[in-house]
């Protein structure tokens, strides 16, 4: 339960890197109760906006509110999923175009736990968690993210 | 009161900072309205408050310390 | 399309490491479309069944049905979601428990397609592919798995 | 015709073998008559046929070189 609760800090300085997430799933493979894993990644996008494009996404956040609503959140889904565990990543400062900006990864003995809560934990990150991207472009030009 | 007023996302381009400080304010009510005449591009702009980083819906009588933030729409992810 | 359509080799020998996993992400980053990665992982659970503990599945398939069968499946999916890739791995031969057997991993422009074609696609290969696997106990009996 | 029957899962313990002939036989349905002959075990498992790796629903006319199957509830994943 300790576990579950804590607070702990969701937020990288960058990119997530692929060697980050084999490490995560490496973690894992000793805990012989898993039979499934649910991974989301968000990647930044290289999008054209008119004449512009993105070149990279810049995160900010309110941090010491971001921890407080992810343990919250947290806690909604551990409570509505038989989940073994859960691990949020999300970048903040500057992701290139190509790069991983968010990791969510939940972990249950069969599937449908896993992926139903990695599911709306996505959309509650997107939702309830105080963070802003700023998408730069290649001109250096920027505008501020919209999410859907 | 002295209030400390965090700002985020795209109010910081408003503000040109990412706090602002206002002396003898009340409650939240009296802090936008100083800051909307501080910075009337503030008036274009969508934003939720949180005082003591929870959101408040009302006004908000402040307290010594209280720590007012101004956050625009979210967009992580 | 040819890609899409290719029935490629799903089959590894042995687990599936998380080295795989992160090659696979990081061949993804040079495609700047790709804004969300859907992946499930299934993981042999070391199960404990009456005195007796799983210690490894052993897979086997009917390969060259499976191919087909895949390649029918692909083409379901891709039909059905604004997908913009999706790769498919399951092992073959031992897998101990706490390695991962299955690796789906779907990539799209926003995170909704990504997300509901890989939960399909988990369901399809359980459902379509002549796959089966043999649990291997601690003692060196064994018993054939059963999916739910 | 002879026909080759290839078996998977818990169904090659019956047959001690991936594969078994049978020499002059002219549909499935004769296939799974000799082989429950040969093989009584075959009688308590579940399994579907397929045909040259297309699963059948009814009793199928063998061609030369056809490909049997006895497929026993997949368990992949």
């Amino acid at each position: 339960m300790n576990y579950m609760h804590s607070n702990k800090n969701i937020f990288i300085q960058g990119a997530i890197s692929p060697e980050h997430i084999a490490d995560s799933i490496a973690k894992h493979q000793s805990k012989y109760d898993i039979g499934a894993h649910g991974i989301f990644l968000g990647q930044v996008r290289g999008d054209n906006i008119g004449e512009r494009k993105v070149a990279a996404i810049q995160y900010s956040s309110y941090e010491d509110m971001a921890m407080g609503k992810i343990g919250v959140v947290r806690e909604t889904i551990f409570a509505k999923y038989p989940l073994i565990c859960m691990h949020i990543y999300h970048s903040l400062g500057i992701v290139k175009s190509g790069e991983i900006c968010l990791f969510v990864f939940t972990s249950s003995a069969h599937r449908k736990p896993a992926i139903e809560a990695c599911e709306e934990m996505v959309e509650l990150i997107k939702k309830e968690i105080p963070i802003w991207g700023k998408e730069i472009f290649e001109d250096d030009t920027h505008q501020w993210k919209k999410n859907k | 009161m002295q209030a400390t007023i965090k700002m985020f996302g795209k109010l910081t381009e408003i503000t040109s900072a990412s706090s602002v400080m206002i002396d003898d304010v009340k409650d939240t009510d009296e802090v936008i309205s100083i800051l909307q005449q501080r910075y009337p591009g503030l008036m274009q702009l969508q934003y939720i408050i949180a005082v003591d980083k929870e959101i408040i819906h009302n006004n908000t009588i402040l307290t010594d310390h209280s720590i007012i933030a101004l956050l625009p729409p979210y967009s992580g992810g």
